[in-house]
């Protein structure tokens, strides 16, 4: 049990190190195919966390989505722009410095916040996400059995969204 | 009859309505002036008609006035008065008239003196243009007078009391394309509007302390709540004492009395007939009147009277020593009118109400008289009025002459002529009041007045012809339309004394014979413990009589001695050379003008090198005074309105604008920069949110 | 006579006749048949004129306190009415209104060049919103109106007016709209006190309603501490409009600016409103505001006298000496509103309608020599009334009515006014009289400056007198000076009521208002004790 | 330090969740921008996975779902914007873009 | 137990209508070679618009009391029904604004059009959505297509650079929401709107989750209305943008987010209601402040109306803020009136442009009133009822709301809105000034014959004085929205 929990707690420093690791990547790579590479491994690391609290489901359509799809998107329009203009002379704005000072500022006032919200005995029912209507199947039931019944009205407005943003991909893609 | 007196204003002003709108360029010139004639006319008719049938009326033989009342003028409405201890009083005046002593003796002679004066200027203007406008404004001071004297109230004695100053107003200014009549004419105008200040503050005070305005009701009322009266009101003054203040400025300034009177010499610029009419017959002796009127409120307030009695005196003499050194022949006889105006409210501040009243009638005569003559003159020499210029006319204008010299003897007080009388009487009463300061200025003044009156007949006259070849071959008598009005006053100059000989003298010996006194009895109230007067013994009387008679006489020889017979100017000449400060001071008129210029000086800033360029010898008194002061702090408050007030408005605008572009700055076009001002702005919230929550 | 007239729709007739007018020209009329416009335009006003006339006559002054009242649901939701009602003192502001309607539209026919059809089109929408600010019994259909009229006005000063027309205008209507935005709270304050109450004040439980009759029944439970703030919103409002020092500045740009109808509504009219909104909101409304702020109305009116008095003395224009002449006699017409007796607010109303009558004549003849030499510099004149001895004795007619001559309208207003002050406060009532001797003498020193002294100025030569069209729209104005100078009792019988009850209102003595307001209940509002107001 | 709570991941999203603002704030180059705003989805997603483990709630889940189509959906769109502002600036850097200002 | 039944599927059927109807549309505008006539497609479009509303009176006209479906996640109520039929009319008239530039741009129609319908889907689910996850995907939906739309004139850089700017702050904003929604749902457990209410009630205190959570939340929702500071994207999208899009951006987007707003803040958080108000009122205060003072010294007329419908942002908010019955029609209302106002004054903007961005600088209206003085008229009016004053809707929707402040205390804020609107007078008036006092010169733009625009400035015309001289009826109509108050 013990070594078990450790191992928890180690993956979950590890990862969650990894993730913010190459984050930070992503915004300071010079040649965005860095940074898109650095993307990829963040969303990995993500994957990772998202198991660790058992959203199994999650984990895979995390992987596959943005590492399969988005993904793909990026590198495929790196592609498309030539190179030798998206190399940026310099990376950032004027006002680069004052943001992160801003940043900083803001994230170490919430942390500290954040670290001390109480919010008491975490995943009480373990089985909420395996079980339909009270039998165990799995996490993908689970999911799925709700989202397509109760949540199965944002589910088509999705949908919707996802027609739109296709016809925008293709209206503002379209050379003249 | 007398239930038409208000038809008697009315008939002139209807003369003006057609003369200067209805008829307006459809008459010839004679018929224009004997239609003003014929209104004054029947004015005056209509005036003798009332006065006999009011004389024959129980009102009369009762002691009171005989009232027509036409409709509510001005229903004000409710107010709270203090005689009726605040409690609210529907307080309304009409336009109503009255017939009682008073006003029969002055419509009389106003309509009367008025007629001549009309009758005169067909002559006198005949060629003038402008002919109908000068009769129209004629006659609406005819009416205007008439109301001043005829109304019931006080109210409707200020529409005449203004309506004489406007007609003034435009009559002084009847010459408009000449730069000074019109100038004159504002002068006297707006001099006159500060006397009415005071009258109007006089009337409000009436009012709200006892609730009306109409002369019965109100002196009733004043007669039943003298307390109230005596008590203590503003300024440390009691209630009357205020209200007679207020009503002796507005006399001031309608009779020319210091300090106000600086207007009246300047009003000579209007043609002569004018100046006969309104500043010596009738408009300067309203002032006189309103007192007389309010006689009651002056018995109140005996310290007023003193005001009153000294001032005047003080007028008399200051007019008089002016008159001396004047050489223009008009100066002179409205320095004159200045001077007995004094007189007149000497006998008012004396308590001598009817004596006052008895001069102005008198007064009326001669000095329509004296100026009508002088107007002839003047005719004859072409406008000439320096008497410098003139000199030995008894040649050339006899009439003129004979009757000009009635008319000062009148007024040098040589008995039995018509000034004799009233100022003898004057002096009398004030000697009996025991003011024997004033008596003896009085005296003094007395010999003054026959002394420059000489001093022009002299000049004018008498001794060699001054003036230019041309000037002596235009010589002439006037017309009879003009010389007729002469001869008439010259009667009347003589006999119109014999209305008030002091009783039980010469052939007058009868109990209540006095017929002027007898008959203005009733309007003079008599209040307990207020005015009442002794009786002189005989003796005395006599004995004050032959003082101011040698007084004249001395008057008379020293004006003989000084300009009388070959010598003409030449002594006068010495005298000014012998003193020759005195002159000065006597031709600049005391600086008056000038004073009141200084105290400009130092009332406005900056503005007195501007101030001192002024011509020294017209400087133009209080209304320049008004007119620096109020163009000063008028600039200055302009100035105010443009930087201060509009100031502080465009400088919002101009701070909203500054804004504007500031917060413009920020959509910078940067889009990384709005994500900073995005998250800026979530940062605030979220920090403003989490304090509130923390406390 | 006229009595049939009580239950007809009268009142909404008067008012929309002129916006009717405007439609029609708009629609049926070609702009480009100027003659045709200008004709129909005099038509309609002089049509509205005639319409308002039996008014007049079958007005009853002991009737009800507000006669040919009509009422119809409007905003139910808010209780707002469609109500429409006039006592004494809307009655005279009426037909004053639609009287100098008629005139200003005369003095336009050659005056006005181009874009004829826009110009009457806006003096008529003009006419319309005056009219229905005086008429009006329900605050927010007031507020309505009140604001209406400033659209047409800018134009009338933005499109036809002089050099700086741009800036006069956009100032007019920021300056006015500034002060009403913030009345507009104030009726609110009012609308919802009426209510459940407001800012933790317990309110009255009536249900919503803009009545001004039911603000007045409340008025004198509001707490002293809100009457303060309310009467304080109103003031900005009205004094803007009046206008009191410090707020004046406007109109002198305003003023000059303008076409001559402009000004002579301006002043006849616009101006009126200010002292109106004082007479018919401020005063019953709010009594003990009234009472507490009295020192500092009594002193911003006397310093609008005397300033107004001295800066027109300093003008070289004559329209802007008139304009300010106008500071200084509104400030008089405020002196006598705020005595809070009879005398003072009869006069001041009378007084509002004199300043109407004398001043817009004054516009309009100082228009008709502006039309002849395009200049109103004074020092540009001098001896004309050689040339124009009718102008010039109209001229002096007016001067003399705006100075106060007795047997003119001035005098009798002023007087009244003076008599009332003088109860309050003698110090008050001598600076009002020494107003008056400074009107006198800057009016005359105009007057001379113009029309005496030797005509040195070649360009005057040419001048010719007035021509019939003119004498007929200075007439009417002339002969009704005359009318309330020598008898001014009808309009004071028609006051008579209106003013006593506004009397009664602000001296907290309710039930003699109400006694006025038929089957109205009397509020149960302690009498403000003078003693403590007085200092 | 021996369990892991919420907390933790609650942190941890929120360090990512700046990082991402950070990313849009400062960077120059459009699609790196683009990369950040994933982050920031990410950041949400962690958040929601964490709450729905700590209330033991599928909700959080589906939540999670939708962000991630919705993240697609606008990436699809952003790169969309991207291509046409290549197209007329031969560029990628969004402060080329600055006619529009004041 | 909520299931999907066959009832619920006719109770959403406004949306799938219009949602089919779109796809309809698209496939039409595509698959028809060289594509359908853009004439059609409008028509088509506006058709579909107008069958929906009708369809969503009747439906609304048919249940009894407000209706949910799926789980709670979409609710039909009065409020959503009024929202639903304004979004639909501002919309329309989009439609109708839309057809030159469609002309002009040679765009394919049937894509064009069919985002608009999609778009208004968006909002009408938005209107009803009532969880978080649907109130945000709707919220996206219609994001993302004003996104493309405000980049549609590809051509142009300006256009171009809309589209950027928007999307990016749009998706940054989208996403700060998107974290304050997971937040809150962490400090609640629950993403529907009541489960949050009766949550927050019954903690003794709000935990930090869910103040975070509310505040990122309403941020994102201050973004979409454009409220200071969360406006800076607007001035320059606005001008960027093709201006039937700028219309549709000012009306229909700003009017569905306030209903989301509105509903979050009045049956998800009443029990924050002192720390909302008062954070609110900061930022309509400083809204329309800086609103009104920024548009002071513009001269590009999109510009100019792109502050003042900040500024306008700032007066409904007040409303929102008020909190009582009166508010909450007041904000319904007022933009009511402002919607037909604001596509009134891009109508007559569109027909003085020409294809590049002409008809924005306030020198082309130069002596319009001369030139048609119709157009000028109706122009005076718009202008008016933004500055609002009477006899425009304008007006009317203004008292209200500073009605509403007055009876809920927030005095301060009503004064300086009311002297902030005396001063916009000054800017609006700037362009009533070159219309009616400054004389036409060669340059300017004569306006050009658009018999479907003309007839929707005609219409907006016309309502926004019915709704100043009669408004009743639409009060009725505002009234039907109220919710139940805290």
């Amino acid at each position: 049990m013990e070594g078990l929990i450790s191992g928890e707690v180690i993956l979950f420093y590890v990862f969650a190190a990894a993730a913010l690791v190459a984050a930070v990547g992503v915004i300071s790579m010079r040649n965005p195919m860095y940074s898109a590479i650095c993307l990829l491994a963040c969303f990995v690391a993500v994957a990772v966390l998202f198991l660790l609290r058992h959203a199994e489901f999650l984990g895979v359509v995390q992987l596959f989505v943005y590492g399969g799809g988005i993904m793909v998107l990026f590198l495929f329009v790196i592609m498309l722009v030539n190179f030798s203009q998206l190399k940026e002379v310099d990376l950032y704005v004027g006002h680069s410095r004052a943001a992160a000072l801003l940043v900083l500022v803001m994230a170490s006032f919430f942390v500290a916040l954040l670290v001390g919200v109480d919010l008491g005995p975490a995943f009480t029912e373990p089985l909420a996400f395996l079980s339909v209507e009270g039998e165990v199947m799995g996490n993908s039931q689970a999911v799925a059995w709700s989202l397509y019944r109760d949540y199965l009205l944002p589910f088509e407005i999705a949908s919707i969204f996802l027609l739109v943003a296709m016809i925008g991909a293709v209206v503002l893609g379209r050379e003249h | 009859m007398k239930e038409f007196v208000w038809l008697i204003p009315l008939i002139p002003l209807v003369g003006a309505f057609l003369n200067g709108v209805v008829l307006r360029n459809r008459l010839s010139r004679p018929q224009v002036g004997w239609l003003a004639v014929t209104a004054v006319g029947l004015a005056c008719v209509l005036s003798i008609a009332a006065v006999a049938s009011y004389m024959g009326s129980p009102e009369h033989h009762e002691h009171t006035s005989f009232e027509v009342e036409l409709y509510d003028w001005v229903p004000a409405g409710d107010l709270e008065v203090a005689s009726e201890e605040g409690a609210l009083r529907d307080f309304s005046v009409s336009l109503g008239f009255m017939l009682d002593p008073l006003s029969s003796v002055m419509i009389l002679f106003v309509t009367f003196v008025g007629t001549l004066i009309h009758i005169y200027s067909i002559g006198y203007m005949a060629h003038e243009d402008g002919f109908q406008r000068y009769f129209t404004y004629l006659n609406l001071f005819m009416g205007a007078m008439l109301t001043l004297i005829l109304g019931n109230n006080y109210l409707v004695m200020f529409v005449g009391w203004e309506g004489v100053g406007f007609c003034s107003y435009l009559l002084i200014g009847f010459y408009y394309q000449e730069e000074f009549p019109p100038y004159a004419g504002r002068k006297a105008f707006i001099v006159n509007r500060i006397g009415d200040l005071g009258f109007m503050v006089g009337l409000l005070a009436l009012v709200s302390n006892f609730g009306s305005l109409r002369y019965s009701e109100l002196f009733a009322t004043v007669a039943a709540n003298i307390e109230l009266a005596e008590s203590d009101y503003v300024l440390g003054m009691s209630v009357v004492g205020f209200i007679t203040l207020c009503l002796f400025i507005g006399a001031a300034g309608k009779s020319a009395q210091i300090p106000l009177f600086v207007w009246l010499p300047d009003a000579m610029a209007g043609p002569t007939p004018v100046s006969a009419l309104i500043h010596a017959a009738t408009m300067v002796t309203a002032g006189v009147y309103m007192l007389a009127r309010s006689n009651v409120l002056f018995q109140l307030a005996g310290g007023t009277s003193q005001l009153v009695a000294i001032i005047g005196c003080a007028t008399a003499l200051m007019a008089a020593t002016i008159a001396l050194a004047q050489t223009d022949i008009k100066k002179v006889l409205a320095y004159s009118t200045v001077s007995q105006l004094g007189y007149m409210f000497l006998a008012c501040g004396v308590g001598a109400y009817v004596a006052a009243i008895f001069h102005v009638f008198t007064h009326a005569f001669f000095k329509a008289l004296l100026f009508l003559g002088s107007g002839s003159v003047i005719h004859a020499m072409g406008g000439e009025q320096d008497m410098r210029q003139m000199g030995g006319l008894r040649k050339f204008m006899p009439v003129t002459y004979k009757t000009f010299l009635v008319g000062t003897i009148a007024i040098a007080g040589i008995p039995p002529l018509a000034g004799f009388f009233s100022k003898d009487e004057i002096l009398a009463e004030t000697f009996l009041g025991g003011h024997y300061i004033l008596w003896i200025v009085g005296l003094i003044t007395a010999g003054l007045t026959a002394l420059y009156m000489f001093r022009a007949v002299y000049l004018t006259f008498h001794g060699g012809f001054r003036g230019t070849a041309e000037q002596r071959n235009h010589l002439h008598e006037s017309p009879t339309l003009m010389t007729m009005p002469l001869v008439v006053l010259a009667v009347g100059a003589v006999i119109a004394g014999l209305f008030g000989i002091p009783e039980g003298m010469l052939f007058n010996a009868v109990e209540g014979s006095n017929l002027f006194h007898h008959f203005l009895e009733p309007v003079i109230a008599e209040l307990p413990g207020h005015g009442e007067h002794g009786h002189l013994s005989l003796g005395v009387e006599w004995i004050l009589i032959l003082v101011s008679v040698a007084v004249a006489v001395f008057g008379i020889l020293a004006a003989w001695r000084n300009y009388g017979g070959p010598v003409g100017l030449g002594h006068g000449e010495e005298w000014a050379r012998r003193f020759p400060g005195i002159h000065r001071v006597l031709v600049n008129k005391y600086s008056v003008d000038e004073f009141y210029d200084a105290t400009v000086v130092r009332g406005t800033w900056g503005l007195a090198r501007q101030l001192f360029r002024f011509d020294g010898a017209v400087i133009d008194g209080i209304v320049m005074m008004v007119r620096h002061v109020t163009v000063g702090v008028a600039l200055l408050s302009g100035f105010f309105d443009k930087y201060v007030v509009d100031g502080l408005v465009n400088l919002v605008a101009w701070v909203l604008n500054r804004f504007s572009r500031m917060l413009r700055k920020v959509q910078s076009g940067l889009v990384s920069q709005y994500a900073l001002v995005v998250v800026v702005g979530v940062l605030m919230l979220v920090f403003a949110a989490v304090i509130l929550r923390s406390q | 006579m006229f009595d049939w007239l009580a239950d007809t729709h009268i009142l909404s007739i008067v008012a929309y006749i002129p916006l009717v007018g405007a439609i029609f020209i708009i629609a049926f009329v070609r702009g480009s048949d100027a003659v045709r416009v200008r004709n129909i335009a005099t038509g309609v006003a002089f049509v509205d004129f005639l319409v308002s006339l039996p008014l007049w006559f079958s007005f009853d002054p002991d009737g009800e306190l507000f006669q040919f009242r009509e009422s119809h649901e409007w905003i139910s939701a808010i209780g707002v009415r469609y109500e429409f009602g006039i006592d004494g003192i809307s009655l005279l502001m009426v037909l004053l209104t639609t009287l100098l309607g008629v005139l200003a539209i005369l003095s336009s026919w050659t005056a006005v060049k181009e874009r004829q059809k826009e110009y009457y089109v806006f003096l008529l929408l003009l006419q319309t919103g005056m009219l229905g600010v005086f008429m009006a019994m329900d605050f927010f259909l007031f507020y309505v109106f009140w604001e209406v009229m400033l659209v047409p006005m800018y134009f009338l000063i933005g499109i036809w007016g002089g050099p700086r027309k741009l800036y006069a205008a956009i100032k007019f209507f920021l300056y006015t709209l500034a002060g009403s935005v913030v009345m507009l709270l104030g009726i609110l304050a009012l609308f919802f006190f009426n209510q459940d109450g407001l800012l933790g004040h317990q309110g009255m439980g009536n249900e919503a309603s803009f009545s001004i009759l039911q603000f007045h029944e409340i008025g004198a439970q509001i707490p002293a501490g809100l009457q303060f703030w309310i009467f304080l919103a109103f003031f900005v409002s009205f004094a803007i409009k009046v206008p009191m020092f410090p707020f004046h500045t406007w109109l002198p740009d305003a003023h000059v600016e303008a076409p001559t109808a402009g000004s002579v509504i301006l002043a006849g009219v616009l101006l009126k409103m200010g002292t109106y909104g004082f007479v018919r909101f401020s005063l019953p409304i709010l009594p003990d505001a009234t009472w507490q702020l009295l020192p500092w109305m009594a002193g911003l009116s006397i310093v609008g006298i005397v300033y107004g008095g001295l800066v027109a003395m300093a003008q070289k224009d004559m329209k802007k000496l008139v304009a300010y002449s106008s500071v200084s006699h509104l400030g008089f017409v405020m002196l006598g509103l705020f005595a809070l007796n009879g005398p003072g607010v009869n006069g001041s109303i009378l007084q509002m309608i004199n300043h109407g009558l004398s001043t817009g004549a004054l516009f309009l003849l100082v228009g008709i020599i502006y039309e002849r030499r395009h200049t109103r510099m004074i020092s540009e004149y001098g001896g004309i009334s050689k040339k124009m001895p009718v102008f010039a004795t109209y001229f002096l007619i007016i001067t003399m009515a705006s100075i106060g001559l007795p047997t003119l309208n001035g005098f009798v207003g002023e007087f009244t006014i003076l008599v009332g002050v003088f109860n309050r406060s003698w110090v008050w009532a001598t600076f009002g009289a020494l107003g008056i001797v400074l009107g006198a003498a800057y009016m005359l020193w105009m007057y001379q400056r113009v029309f005496f002294g030797p005509m040195d100025n070649p360009d005057n030569e040419s001048l010719e007198d007035m021509n019939r069209r003119e004498v007929l729209y200075i007439l009417p104005l002339v002969i009704l000076c005359f009318w309330i100078g020598l008898y001014p009792k009808p309009f004071f019988r028609i006051l008579e009521k209106p003013v006593d009850y506004v009397v009664a209102r602000v001296n907290g003595d309710s039930v003699a208002a109400t006694a006025a307001l038929p089957g109205s209940v009397a509020p149960t509002a302690p009498p403000v004790a003078l003693a403590e107001v007085e200092e | 330090m021996t369990e892991i709570t919420t907390n933790h991941y609650m942190v941890v999203s929120f360090l990512l969740f700046s990082i991402g603002i950070l990313g849009v704030m400062t960077r120059r180059n459009l699609i790196v921008v683009l990369m950040s705003i994933e982050l920031i989805l990410n950041a949400v997603n962690i958040n929601l996975i964490s709450f729905s483990y700590q209330h033991s709630d599928l909700t959080g889940q589906i939540f999670a779902i939708f962000t991630i189509c919705v993240a697609a959906g606008e990436a699809a769109v952003g790169l969309g914007i991207l291509l046409a502002l290549y197209r007329l600036r031969h560029s990628t850097e969004i402060d080329r873009a600055v006619e529009l200002e004041g | 137990m909520a299931g999907m039944s066959p009832q619920d599927f006719l109770l959403l059927g406004p949306e799938i209508l219009l949602a089919a109807l779109g796809l309809i549309l698209l496939l039409w505008g595509a698959l028809a070679d060289k594509g359908a006539g853009n004439r059609a497609c409008s028509t088509f479009a506006f058709l579909s618009l107008v069958v929906t509303m009708i369809y969503v009176t009747v439906q609304h006209m048919s249940l009894e009391g407000p209706t949910r479906i799926l789980a709670d996640s979409f609710i039909l109520d009065g409020f959503s029904f009024v929202w639903k039929i304004m979004v639909l009319l501002a919309v329309a008239l989009t439609v109708l604004l839309s057809q030159r530039f469609v002309e002009d741009g040679g765009y394919r129609p049937g894509e064009y059009y069919s985002l608009l319908l999609y778009a208004a889907t968006g909002m009408m689910f938005m209107a009803s959505g009532f969880n978080l996850i649907s109130i945000w995907i709707s919220l996206e939906l219609m994001a993302l297509s004003s996104y493309i739309m405000a980049g549609y004139f590809k051509r142009e850089l300006k256009s171009n650079e809309a589209a950027l700017k928007y999307f990016v702050l749009g998706a940054l904003s989208s996403g700060v929401m998107l974290y304050g929604m997971s937040l809150l749902y962490g400090g609640t457990g629950s993403i529907q709107l009541e489960g949050i209410a009766s949550a927050i009630a019954a903690a003794e205190s709000p935990s930090l989750l869910v103040v975070m959570g509310w505040v990122l939340l309403v941020v994102g929702l201050l973004f979409k209305v454009a409220a200071v500071p969360f406006h800076v994207w607007a001035p320059d999208v606005y001008v960027g943008a093709p201006t039937p899009v700028t219309a549709f951006l000012a009306v229909a987007s700003k009017t569905a987010s306030f209903a989301i707003l509105v509903r979050i803040l009045y049956q998800g958080l009443p029990g924050l209601r002192v720390d909302w108000q008062i954070i609110l009122a900061a930022v309509a205060v400083v809204t329309m402040v800086w609103g009104n003072l920024a548009a002071l010294t513009q001269d590009n007329v999109k510009r100019l109306l792109a502050y003042s419908s900040i500024a306008h942002a700032g007066y409904v908010l007040v409303g929102v803020l008020a909190l009582n019955e009166i508010g909450l029609w007041a904000v319904v209302y007022y933009l009511l009136a402002y919607g037909f106002i604001t596509m009134g004054t891009f109508g007559t903007v569109i027909l003085l442009e020409r294809k590049s961005y002409a008809g924005e600088t306030c020198e082309d209206y130069a002596g319009l009133a001369s030139r048609s003085p119709f157009l000028a008229a109706m122009m005076l009016v718009f202008m008016l009822a933004l500055t609002g004053i009477p006899p425009t809707g304008g007006f009317v929707g203004k008292f209200y709301l500073f009605a509403a402040a007055i009876q809920a205390g927030w005095t301060w804020v009503a004064v300086i809105g009311v002297l902030m609107s005396a001063v916009s007078l000054y800017y609006y008036f700037r362009i009533v000034v070159f219309m009616y006092q400054k004389e036409t010169t060669e340059t300017t733009p004569e306006p050009l014959r658009e018999p479907a625009l003309a007839g929707a400035i005609i219409l907006c015309f016309v309502l926004t004085l019915v709704l100043g001289l009669y408004p009743a009826p639409f009060i009725e109509f505002a009234k039907t929205a109220l919710l139940p108050l805290p």
